[in-house]
C-alpha cells in the first residue's frame, strides 16, 4: 500500500509525542530507515496506492520522495547530536515534527488529487511550525509567525486556483475524476481562461511556499532561525513539495496548450527570484540567512530550467536533486559553525579552515557545489540550462540567468570566505563531532557520485517526468 | 673583400668625425679648438691605464662596457659602407640590429644602476625613457622603408633594385625621414639639444653621467662604442642623401664620406647654435619626430595605391 | 429558496463591512464565528447542491461547528489570554477601511460581470460577496497592526475561498473528505497560529506586528 | 593518448600522496615532486609520437547517459602540453625547499594536491574534444587554482585577491558557457564538430563570448583586473604555474575556438589585435609604475599575453586577407611567444620567489645588491630579464622577431590593414622599449648597487632545490635564443592542424631562422672577442677598488641611491591619461619642518574604472533596493497581493 510511505511517519511521529525522549530517538532513526525502504519499495513498484483516486506514484514525485527520504536520513542522524549538543528542551516535540513533517511531505509526493495536494501542503507548513520555534526566542517566534501566515495566506491563494482548475473542467461539462492523471488526459478541452487564472493563483501560492520572489520573504527569516536540522530539511526537502504542486500544473498547461504562457511565468518567477536573493546575499551580514537566499536563488534557477523546457527541463530536474544535497549539507555545516562559534553573524566567525577543518571542507565543498563547480551536478545543471535557453533562443532570460549567477556568485564567495578563513579568536564554543560531520559528507559525496555516476534508473525517471513538458536531454 | 676593407676603414676612421664635430663647434665659436685626432690620444691613452672598481659594483658593471661596445660594433657589419656591400645581411637584419643596440643600452644602464650613485640612476632613467621614444620613430621608419622597398634589411635600403633614395618615387616621403633620423641621431648619441657631452653639472647628463664611474680600457671601449654608434647613425642618413651615381666605387666612396663629413658638420652646427632642451621638453622633440616619420609612413597609402 | 441564500450573503457582506470598522477585539471574534456560520450554510441553499446525502448533513454539521464555534472560540481565549489592549490599532483608520470595503464590493462587481460570459449563472452576488470577503480579508491583514487581527484576515479569506470554490464548481468533484481534510487545516492552522501567538506574547509582552519586524536586511 | 593518462595518473598521485604522507614532512614534498615530476616526464614522452604522426585517436567515455567525455590530441594541443609538462615540474621541484614550514604540513599536502590537480586539469583543458570536456576541466582548473592562489589565507591582501580571482574565474566561465550554449542551440550536440556551420553573425558572437571568458583568463586589458593580485598573493612557484601556463589556457582557448569557428572575416583579428596592443603597452607601463615584484612581473605577464595576441591578431588578419606568410608568421610567433613567456616568467617569477624568501619583502625599495648575496638566482634573473625584454640572443627576442616580421608583411595590406599592422609595429617597439626599461629597473634595483635595508643586506643564496629549476629554465632560455630553429619549427608544427592557415610547407622560414641565430652567434662571437680584448688591455694593469663617485659629495649612503619610483616616474607620467597618478605629499611647513613624506601611487584605470563605474553604481543600486526585505509582514502580504493583481492585468 502506497499510502504506507507517508502514514509510517505520521504515525511514528504521533507516537513519538507521547514516549519517552530515549526511545524518541531510536524511533527517528527507525522511521528514517522504514521511510528510505518504503521508498526504494515505491520506486521498484512494489507500493500500489489504496485510494487511487487521491494519491499515485508519478515519476516526479517518486523523484522528490526519494530525495526527501534520503536527505531525511542523514538530517536525522545529524539531528540527534545537534540535540545533544544544544540541550533541547522539547525534544519529543521535535522528533514528532520532524516525522510528521516527513509524512506530510511524502503526502504531497504521492498526492494525485490536487485538494489532497493542498491539504498535504498546507499541513507541511503546520507541523513544521514548531520546528522553527523548538527553542522560543524572540527571533525565532518571529520567523514562525512570519512562515505560518505568510505561507498559509500563499496556500490558501493556491485553493482558489484549484478551484478554478476544476472550474475550468466544469465550464466545459466535462465529467472526470479530478486528478492530475485524468486532468492531463483531458487537458486539450479545458477551458483555457480558467485553467490560465488557476495556474496563476497556484503558482503564487505554491510559489510562496516554494520561496520564488517577491512572495519568499518568509523564507530568510524561516530558514535562518530554525535549528540547523529543520533548516536543512526545510531548504533540502520542502521546497521540492512545493515545487512539485507547480510543476504538475505547469504540467497540465503544457498538454492543454497552453505551455508558453506557463513558462513565461515560470521564467519571470525564476529571474525575479535570482536577482532579489542576489541582492541580499551581497554583504549578508547572516550566514543562515545567506544560505536562505542561495535557496530562493536556486529555486529561481529551477523554475527557469522549467519555464525554458528541453534540455534546461533535464537541467532543472538534476538541479533540484543536487541543491538538495548540497544545501542541506550547507545547512547543516552551518549548524556546526553556529555551534561553534554561537553566532550567526558572519563577523563573529572566521577561520573555519583552521579552527573545524571537517567542517571547512564540507562547508566550502558546499559552496563550490552551489556556485556550479565540478565535480558536483550542479555544474551540469546550470550548462545544461544555459545551454537549453539558448536553444529556445530565450537570450534576455539567459543574459537576466547570467549576471544574477555571477552576482549570487560574488556575494556569496565573499561571505563564505571570510567565515573559512579570515582571521577569528581560538575560542571555540563546541567542537566538531563526527556524527555532526559524516551526515553532510554523505550528502555531498552522494551529489559527486551522481555527477560521476548516475543511475539508470534514476536517469529513465528524470526522462520520464520531463517526457511529458517535451523535454529530453537531445534538446 | 672590399667589404672588408671598407669596414676596416670605417672603424679606423670612426674616432676621427667626432674631432670633426669639435672642430666644427670651434670654429662656429671662433676658437682654435682641440685636434683633430683628439680621440685617437684619449682612447690610446685610456687604454693605457688600469682601472678603480667601485665595492659596490659587481661584474654586471664590467660586463657593461663589453656588451654596449659589442652591441655598437654589430650594426656596422650589416649596413653598407662607402658604396661596398655590407659583410653579413639578411632578410630581417634591421630588426635584429636594433635590438641587439637594445641589448647594449640594456647593459650600459645596469651597469650605471650597479655603481649605486643616484646620479648615474637618474641618467640610467632618462636613457631608458628617451630610447624608447626614439625606438618608435626608428620602428616608424622601417615601416615606411617597407613600404617603399618592400625589405626589411640595411643592404636592400640602400643597395638593392627598390632601394631608397631621394631620387625614387618617394622621394619626398623621404625628406621627413632625413629629418627624423637626424633628430633621432642627436637623441640616441646624446648631443645637443637633449643632452650636452660638455656639461659639468651631473644632474643634467644623460649617457655621460652613466659612465661616471668607468675608467681606463673600459671606458676606452665605451668611447668607442659610441663613436661606432654615431658612425652608423650617420651613415645611414648619408645614404638617404647620397645621389644614385653611376660610377666606379672609388667614386662613390669619397661621394660617400664627404656627405657623411657634412652630416658631422651639421651635427656640430646644430651644437653651436642650439642650447640644450630642458628635461621635459626632450620627450616632445622625439615624438615629433616619430610624427614627421609616422605622417610619412601614412602618405606612403596613396603613393602605393 | 433563492432570496434566503441571498439573503445570507447580504449578511455575510454585512459582516464583511462591519470587520472592516469595527475597533474592538472581541466583536471582530464575534463577527468571524457569525460569519463562519453563514460562509458554511451557503452550500446548503444553492440550487445544484440540492441533493445532499448523509453524510453532506454531517459534514455541514461538523463544519459550522468548527467555523462557526471552535475556531472563534479559539480566538476568544486567545484575544483574552493574549491581547492586554483589545483595540483594533489600525494601520489604516476606519473610515478609509470602510471606504476601502465599498470599493471592493465595487472591483468584485465589475470583476463578476466581466466573467459573467464564461461562468454558469446565477450566481453573482455569491461571486460578489465572495471576492469582497476574499479581499477584505487580506486588505485586514495589511492594514491591523494586530497579530490576532491578521488570524481573523487569514480566516476571512479562507471564508471568501471557499464562497468561491462553492459558487464555481460542481459538487460532485470535492468529496466530503476532502473539504474535511481543507477544514481541518485550517483548524490545526489557526490553533498552531494560536500557540505561536501565545508564545510571542509571552515573550513580547504584546502581540503588536510592530514589534515582529526585527528580522529584516 | 594512454600514455599520456598514465601521466596524468602518476601527477594525479602526486597529489593525494601527500595527504597520505604528511606527517612526514620531507617525505611528502619529496613523494609530491618526484611523482609530479616523473609524470611529466611520462607526459613529454607521450608527446613524442603525436610529433611525428596525426596523433592518436580520440579517446571517449560515457557519462551521465547522454555525455560523452571527449579527448584528443591535434597539434595545437601537443604545442600547448609542451610549457605544462616543462614549467610544472620544475614548479614543484622549487616548492620542494620553497615551502619549508614543518608546522603547516597539512596545508602544503593540500597544496600539491591542488598543483597536482591544475596539472591534470590543464592537461584536460588542452586535450578537451567536447564543449562539455571542455568546461568540466575548465572549472576544475578554475576552482583548483583558487585554491592554490589562497595558500596563504591568513593574509587579508591575499584573500581579498582570491576573492578578485574566483570572480574573476567565474564569470568568465559564465562567458564561455553562454557561448557554449549558443553553439550548442545551433549544432545541437556537444561536440566540437560543425562549429563553422555557424551563420557569420553567431560566429562573431561566439567570438567575443569567448573572448570575454578566455580573455579574463588570459588576462587581457581591462580584463587583466584579478592577475596583479592573485599572482602576487600566491606562493612563488604557483604564481610561477599560473603565470607561466595557466593563464596561456586562455590563449589556448582563443586560438582553439577560432579554429573551431573557422571565421575568417576581418574583424576578429582586428579586435584581437586592437586588445593585445592595449594589454601590451598599458600591461608594461603599469609594470613600471608598480614597486611591488611580484605584482610588477604579474603586469609583465598582461604585457606578454599582448604580444602573444598581437601576434595571433597579425595571424588573423593575415588570413582574412589571404596573406599566407603573414598568417603563419603572426600565429607562429604567437605560439612561441607562449613557449617563451612561460619559461622566462616562471623563471623570473621563481627568482622573485627566492628573494621574497631571503629578505621577507616585495618591495623593490627595500631591495639592492642581492647579486653579490644570491648570485645564482641574481644571473638567472639577468637572464630573464633580457629575455622578457625581448632583446637577443635570448628567446624572447625569437618570437617577437617572428611576430615582427608577420606585421612587416601585413604593410602591403591596403587600407585599414595597413594601418593595424603599423600600429602593431609601433606597439611591439614601444612595449620592447619599455619592458627593457622595466627590467633594468628591476634588476637594477633590486640586484644590482647596495642593500637598501638589513633584511636585504644579510640574504643569501637559496637551497639546491629552487637554484636547479632557475639554472634549467635560464639554459633554455639561451638555448632557444641560439639554437631557435627546433622550437620554431615546434611552432609551425603548432600550427599543423589550423586548416584556414593552409598547409605548411616544410622548411618555412628556416632560411629566416638560420640567419637569426647567425646573428645570435655573430654577436656572442664578438662579444667573447671584446671579453678577450678588454682581458689582452687589462693584462698587467693595476686593478683597485674604492667607493662609488659621489660627484663630489664624500658622504654617500645607501639611501640616496635612485629608487625604482624615481627611475620609472617619468615615463609613467608620459602615459598619464592612460595612468592615474596619485601623490600625497605632506609638503614642507613651519621654518624648522619636521619630518614630511611623499608617496606617489600609480594605478591601474581598469581598476578604477571597474570600481568606479560599475561596482559603486551597482552596489549602491542593490542596496536601495534593501528595503525589500523590511521586515514588516504586512508589506510581505501586499507582494502577495500585488503580484496577483499584476499577474491577472498583465496575462
Amino acid at each position: 500500500m502506497l499510502e504506507f510511505v507517508f502514514l509510517l511517519p505520521i504515525v511514528m511521529g504521533g507516537a513519538a509525542f507521547f514516549l519517552p525522549v530515549s526511545l524518541g530517538r531510536g524511533i527517528l532513526i527507525v522511521a528514517a530507515l522504514l521511510h528510505l525502504q518504503l521508498t526504494v519499495m515505491g520506486w521498484l513498484g512494489k507500493l500500489d496506492p489504496y485510494f487511487p483516486d487521491y494519491f499515485s506514484s508519478s515519476p516526479e514525485g517518486l523523484l522528490v520522495l526519494l530525495v526527501t527520504s534520503f536527505i531525511f536520513l542523514f538530517i536525522s542522524i545529524y539531528a540527534i547530536s545537534y540535540m545533544n549538543e544544544t540541550e533541547m528542551q522539547s525534544e519529543h516535540i521535535f522528533i514528532s515534527c520532524m516525522l510528521l513533517f516527513l509524512g506530510t511531505m511524502s503526502m504531497v509526493t504521492l498526492a494525485d488529487h490536487p485538494i489532497v495536494l493542498w491539504i498535504a501542503i498546507e499541513a507541511t507548513t503546520l507541523v513544521s511550525a514548531p520546528l522553527i520555534f523548538i527553542n522560543r526566542s524572540k527571533e525565532a517566534l518571529e520567523a514562525t509567525w512570519k512562515y505560518v501566515l505568510i505561507c498559509s495566506v500563499g496556500i490558501a491563494l493556491a485553493l482558489l486556483g484549484c478551484f478554478f482548475i476544476t472550474l475550468a473542467m466544469d465550464i466545459k461539462e466535462i465529467d472526470a475524476p479530478l486528478t492530475f492523471s485524468s486532468l492531463n488526459a483531458v487537458a486539450g478541452q479545458l477551458d483555457p481562461i480558467w485553467l490560465k487564472a488557476g495556474f496563476i493563483f497556484i503558482m503564487i501560492g505554491f510559489g510562496t511556499k516554494m520561496g520564488l520572489a517577491p512572495m519568499h520573504t518568509w523564507l530568510p527569516d524561516a530558514h535562518s532561525q530554525a535549528p540547523s536540522p529543520a533548516s536543512a530539511l526545510l531548504s533540502g526537502a520542502l521546497l521540492n513539495c512545493a515545487f512539485l504542486g507547480i510543476y504538475k500544473v505547469h504540467v497540465l498547461m503544457h498538454v492543454a496548450g497552453l505551455g508558453a504562457y506557463s513558462s513565461n511565468i515560470l521564467i519571470g518567477f525564476g529571474l525575479v527570484s535570482m536577482f532579489v536573493a542576489g541582492i541580499f546575499i551581497l554583504n549578508q551580514p547572516d550566514y543562515k540567512r545567506l544560505l536562505a537566499y542561495s535557496s530562493v536563488e536556486n529555486m529561481g534557477v529551477i523554475a527557469i530550467g522549467v519555464g525554458i523546457g528541453g534540455i534546461a527541463l533535464y537541467g532543472a530536474i538534476l538541479h533540484l536533486i543536487h541543491h538538495s544535497l548540497i544545501k542541506s549539507s550547507l545547512f547543516l555545516s552551518a549548524g556546526n559553525i553556529l555551534l561553534g562559534f554561537g553566532s550567526r553573524l558572519v563577523k563573529k566567525t572566521g577561520n573555519l579552515a583552521r579552527l573545524f577543518p571537517k567542517t571547512f571542507v564540507a562547508f566550502f565543498a558546499g559552496f563550490a557545489g552551489v556556485s556550479g563547480f565540478p565535480p558536483f551536478g550542479i555544474f551540469i545543471s546550470e550548462l545544461l540550462i544555459i545551454m537549453g535557453a539558448f536553444q529556445r533562443g530565450r537570450f534576455v532570460v539567459l543574459a537576466g540567468f547570467i549576471f544574477c549567477l555571477t552576482l549570487v556568485f560574488a556575494g556569496a564567495a565573499r561571505i563564505v570566505m571570510r567565515i573559512s578563513f579570515a582571521n577569528a579568536g581560538e575560542d571555540v564554543l563546541v567542537e566538531e563531532r563526527m556524527l555532526r560531520i559524516i551526515p553532510s559528507y554523505v550528502l555531498l559525496l552522494t551529489s559527486i557520485g551522481l555527477f560521476l555516476w548516475m543511475p539508470e534508473t534514476i536517469f529513465e525517471v528524470i526522462i520520464d517526468t520531463i517526457k511529458v513538458l517535451g523535454g529530453s536531454v537531445n534538446g | 673583400m672590399e667589404s672588408l676593407l671598407s669596414f676596416m676603414l670605417a672603424l679606423l676612421l670612426a674616432p676621427l668625425f667626432p674631432g670633426i664635430i669639435n672642430r666644427t663647434k670651434a670654429f662656429v665659436a671662433g676658437k682654435q679648438g682641440p685636434p683633430l685626432l683628439m680621440k685617437y690620444y684619449t682612447l690610446a691613452k685610456l687604454c693605457r691605464k688600469g682601472s678603480v672598481y667601485s665595492t659596490s659594483s659587481s661584474f654586471v658593471f664590467k660586463m657593461g662596457p663589453t656588451v654596449s661596445f659589442t652591441a655598437a660594433l654589430m650594426p656596422l657589419l650589416f649596413i653598407p659602407l662607402a658604396g661596398t656591400a655590407p659583410l653579413f645581411s639578411f632578410h630581417g637584419d634591421v630588426i635584429v640590429l636594433f635590438y641587439i643596440m637594445g641589448i647594449g643600452r640594456f647593459f650600459t644602464i645596469a651597469a650605471a644602476l650597479d655603481t649605486a650613485s643616484p646620479f648615474e640612476g637618474m641618467g640610467a632613467a632618462r636613457e631608458a625613457f628617451f630610447s624608447t621614444l626614439a625606438e618608435a620613430t626608428i620602428f616608424a621608419v622601417l615601416i615606411l622603408f617597407y613600404r617603399v622597398s618592400g625589405s626589411l634589411s640595411l643592404a636592400d635600403y640602400f643597395h638593392g633594385e627598390n632601394a631608397v633614395s631621394l631620387a625614387g618615387p618617394t622621394g619626398a616621403l623621404l625628406l621627413f625621414v632625413i629629418v627624423a633620423m637626424f633628430m633621432v641621431l642627436l637623441t640616441e648619441n646624446s648631443r645637443v639639444p637633449v643632452d650636452d657631452p660638455q656639461t659639468h653639472l651631473e644632474l643634467t647628463m644623460i649617457h655621460e653621467v652613466m659612465i661616471l664611474d668607468h675608467s681606463g680600457p673600459d671606458l676606452a671601449l665605451i668611447e668607442l662604442g659610441a663613436f661606432f654608434k654615431l658612425l652608423f647613425y650617420s651613415v645611414f642618413i648619408t645614404h638617404l642623401l647620397q645621389p644614385p651615381v653611376p660610377a666606379g666605387i672609388l667614386v662613390n666612396g669619397l661621394l660617400f664620406y664627404g656627405i657623411l663629413t657634412l652630416v658631422y658638420v651639421a651635427v656640430g652646427v646644430t651644437e653651436s647654435t642650439m642650447a640644450r632642451f630642458k628635461m621635459n621638453l626632450v620627450p616632445k622633440y622625439i615624438l615629433t619626430s616619430f610624427t614627421l616619420v609616422f605622417f610619412a609612413a601614412i602618405l606612403t597609402m596613396g603613393f602605393m595605391q | 429558496m433563492i432570496n434566503l441564500s441571498d439573503a445570507i450573503l447580504v449578511l455575510i457582506l454585512l459582516s464583511v463591512l462591519i470587520s472592516l470598522e469595527s475597533n474592538r477585539m472581541m466583536t471582530l471574534v464575534k463577527i468571524m464565528g457569525l460569519q463562519g456560520v453563514m460562509v458554511s450554510l451557503v452550500p446548503l441553499f444553492l440550487e445544484q447542491h440540492q441533493a445532499i446525502g448523509s453524510g453532506g448533513i454531517i459534514f455541514f454539521q461538523i463544519m459550522i461547528l468548527i467555523k462557526g464555534l471552535l475556531i472563534p472560540g479559539l480566538l476568544y481565549f486567545a484575544v483574552q489570554r493574549v491581547a492586554i489592549k483589545r483595540e483594533v490599532e489600525p494601520l489604516i483608520g476606519y473610515h478609509a477601511s470602510l471606504f476601502f470595503g465599498l470599493i471592493m464590493i465595487l472591483v468584485s462587481l465589475f470583476i463578476t460581470e466581466k466573467l459573467q460570459l464564461t461562468l454558469p449563472g446565477g450566481h453573482s452576488l455569491l461571486l460578489i460577496t465572495a471576492i469582497t470577503t476574499l479581499g477584505a480579508g487580506l486588505f485586514l491583514m495589511m492594514s491591523r497592526t494586530k497579530a490576532i487581527t491578521q488570524v481573523i484576515g487569514y480566516l476571512m479569506l479562507e471564508n471568501g475561498i471557499y464562497l468561491i470554490g462553492t459558487a464555481l464548481t460542481k459538487q460532485s468533484h470535492t468529496r466530503y473528505v476532502v473539504e474535511f481534510g481543507v477544514l481541518l487545516d485550517v483548524l490545526v492552522g489557526v490553533m498552531i497560529m494560536g500557540i505561536i501567538l501565545n508564545n510571542i506574547n509571552r515573550a513580547f509582552d504584546d502581540v503588536d506586528t510592530a514589534l515582529l519586524g526585527r528580522l529584516k536586511d | 593518448m594512454d600514455t599520456l593518462f598514465y601521466a596524468l595518473a602518476v601527477i594525479l598521485a602526486g597529489g593525494i600522496l601527500p595527504l597520505l604522507l604528511y606527517r612526514q614532512f620531507k617525505v611528502m614534498k619529496a613523494a609530491a615532486v618526484i611523482a609530479t615530476v616523473v609524470g611529466s616526464m611520462l607526459g613529454l614522452m607521450a608527446l613524442t609520437p603525436a610529433l611525428q604522426d596525426t596523433g592518436p585517436p580520440t579517446t571517449t567515455w560515457a557519462w551521465q547517459q547522454f555525455l560523452t567525455l571527449t579527448f584528443s590530441i591535434d597539434s595545437l594541443s601537443v604545442f600547448f602540453l609542451v610549457p605544462i609538462f616543462l614549467i610544472c615540474p620544475l614548479a614543484a621541484l622549487y616548492g620542494f625547499h620553497y615551502m619549508d614550514k614543518s608546522e603547516e604540513a597539512w596545508r602544503i599536502a593540500v597544496n600539491y594536491c591542488c598543483l597536482s590537480l591544475l596539472i591534470v586539469s590543464m592537461v584536460l583543458v588542452v586535450c578537451a574534444d567536447s564543449l562539455i570536456t571542455f568546461a568540466l576541466a575548465w572549472e576544475v582548473m578554475s576552482l583548483t587554482s583558487y585554491f592554490l592562489v589562497v595558500h596563504e589565507f591568513h593574509k587579508k591582501e591575499t584573500r581579498a585577491a582570491g576573492y578578485l580571482y574566483f570572480v574573476f574565474a567565474q564569470a568568465g566561465a559564465m562567458c564561455i558557457f553562454a557561448a557554449f550554449g549558443l553553439i550548442y542551440s545551433v549544432t545541437g550536440s556537444f561536440s566540437f564538430d560543425g562549429l563553422d556551420q555557424l551563420s557569420s553573425p553567431l560566429k562573431l558572437a561566439v567570438f567575443i563570448l569567448t573572448l570575454l571568458g578566455f580573455g579574463s583568463k588570459a588576462g587581457i586589458f581591462p580584463l587583466h583586473i584579478w592577475l596583479p593580485h592573485a599572482h602576487p598573493a600566491a606562493p612563488s612557484h604557483i604564481s610561477a604555474v599560473m603565470s607561466g601556463v595557466m593563464i596561456k589556457m586562455g590563449i589556448y582557448g582563443i586560438f582553439r575556438f577560432y579554429t573551431l569557428l573557422g571565421d575568417t572575416s576581418m574583424l576578429p583579428g582586428q579586435i584581437i589585435l586592437a586588445v593585445g596592443m592595449a594589454s601590451g603597452v598599458l600591461g608594461v607601463v603599469y609594470a613600471l609604475g608598480k614597486h611591488d615584484i611580484k605584482r610588477l612581473l604579474a603586469y609583465h605577464s598582461v604585457e606578454n599575453i599582448g604580444i602573444i595576441l598581437i601576434g595571433a591578431g597579425l595571424g588573423m588578419i593575415g588570413v582574412a586577407t589571404g596573406n599566407a606568410t603573414m598568417a603563419i608568421f603572426g600565429f607562429a610567433g604567437s605560439l612561441l611567444h607562449v613557449l617563451n613567456h612561460s619559461i622566462f616568467k616562471s623563471l623570473l617569477f621563481m627568482g622573485a620567489g627566492a628573494v621574497l624568501q631571503k629578505t621577507r619583502t616585495r618591495h623593490v625599495d627595500e631591495l639592492g645588491g642581492l647579486i653579490k648575496r644570491m648570485p645564482t638566482t641574481g644571473r638567472t634573473f639577468l637572464v630573464g630579464s633580457i629575455s622578457i625584454s625581448g632583446l637577443p640572443p635570448f628567446n624572447g627576442f625569437i618570437s617577437e622577431f617572428l611576430i615582427y616580421f608577420a606585421a612587416f608583411q601585413g604593410l602591403t595590406l591596403p587600407g585599414i590593414s595597413f594601418l593595424f599592422a603599423s600600429l602593431a609595429i609601433i606597439s611591439l617597439a614601444v612595449i620592447g622599449g619599455l619592458a627593457a626599461a622595466c627590467f633594468t629597473k628591476v634588476v637594477g634595483i633590486v640586484f644590482l648597487g647596495e642593500p637598501r635595508s638589513e633584511a636585504a643586506a644579510r640574504a643569501s643564496e637559496v637551497q639546491a632545490s629552487m637554484t636547479l629549476p632557475l639554472l634549467l629554465l635560464a639554459v633554455l632560455c639561451l638555448v632557444i635564443g641560439i639554437f631557435p630553429a627546433p622550437f620554431v619549427e615546434l611552432a609551425f608544427f603548432g600550427l599543423r592542424d589550423m586548416a584556414m592557415i593552409g598547409a605548411i610547407e616544410p622548411g618555412t622560414g628556416q632560411v629566416l631562422i638560420s640567419n637569426l641565430a647567425f646573428a645570435a652567434r655573430l654577436f656572442l662571437g664578438i662579444l667573447l672577442g671584446v671579453t678577450l680584448l678588454r682581458r689582452v688591455l687589462y693584462a698587467g694593469k693595476e686593478i683597485a677598488s674604492g667607493p662609488t663617485w659621489g660627484c663630489g659629495f664624500t658622504q654617500p649612503n645607501v639611501r640616496m641611491q635612485y629608487t625604482g619610483t624615481s627611475y620609472a616616474m617619468s615615463i609613467v607620467e608620459f602615459f598619464q591619461p592612460f595612468v592615474s597618478i596619485r601623490t600625497v605629499y605632506s609638503g614642507i611647513r613651519r621654518i624648522f619642518p619636521g619630518a614630511t613624506t611623499y608617496e606617489t601611487r600609480v594605478d591601474d584605470i581598469a581598476e578604477i574604472g571597474m570600481h568606479r563605474y560599475l561596482l559603486q553604481p551597482l552596489v549602491k543600486i542593490l542596496d536601495r533596493l534593501r528595503w525589500i526585505q523590511h521586515g514588516h509582514i504586512q508589506l510581505y502580504i501586499g507582494y502577495i497581493v500585488l503580484t496577483i493583481v499584476v499577474l491577472l492585468l498583465v496575462f
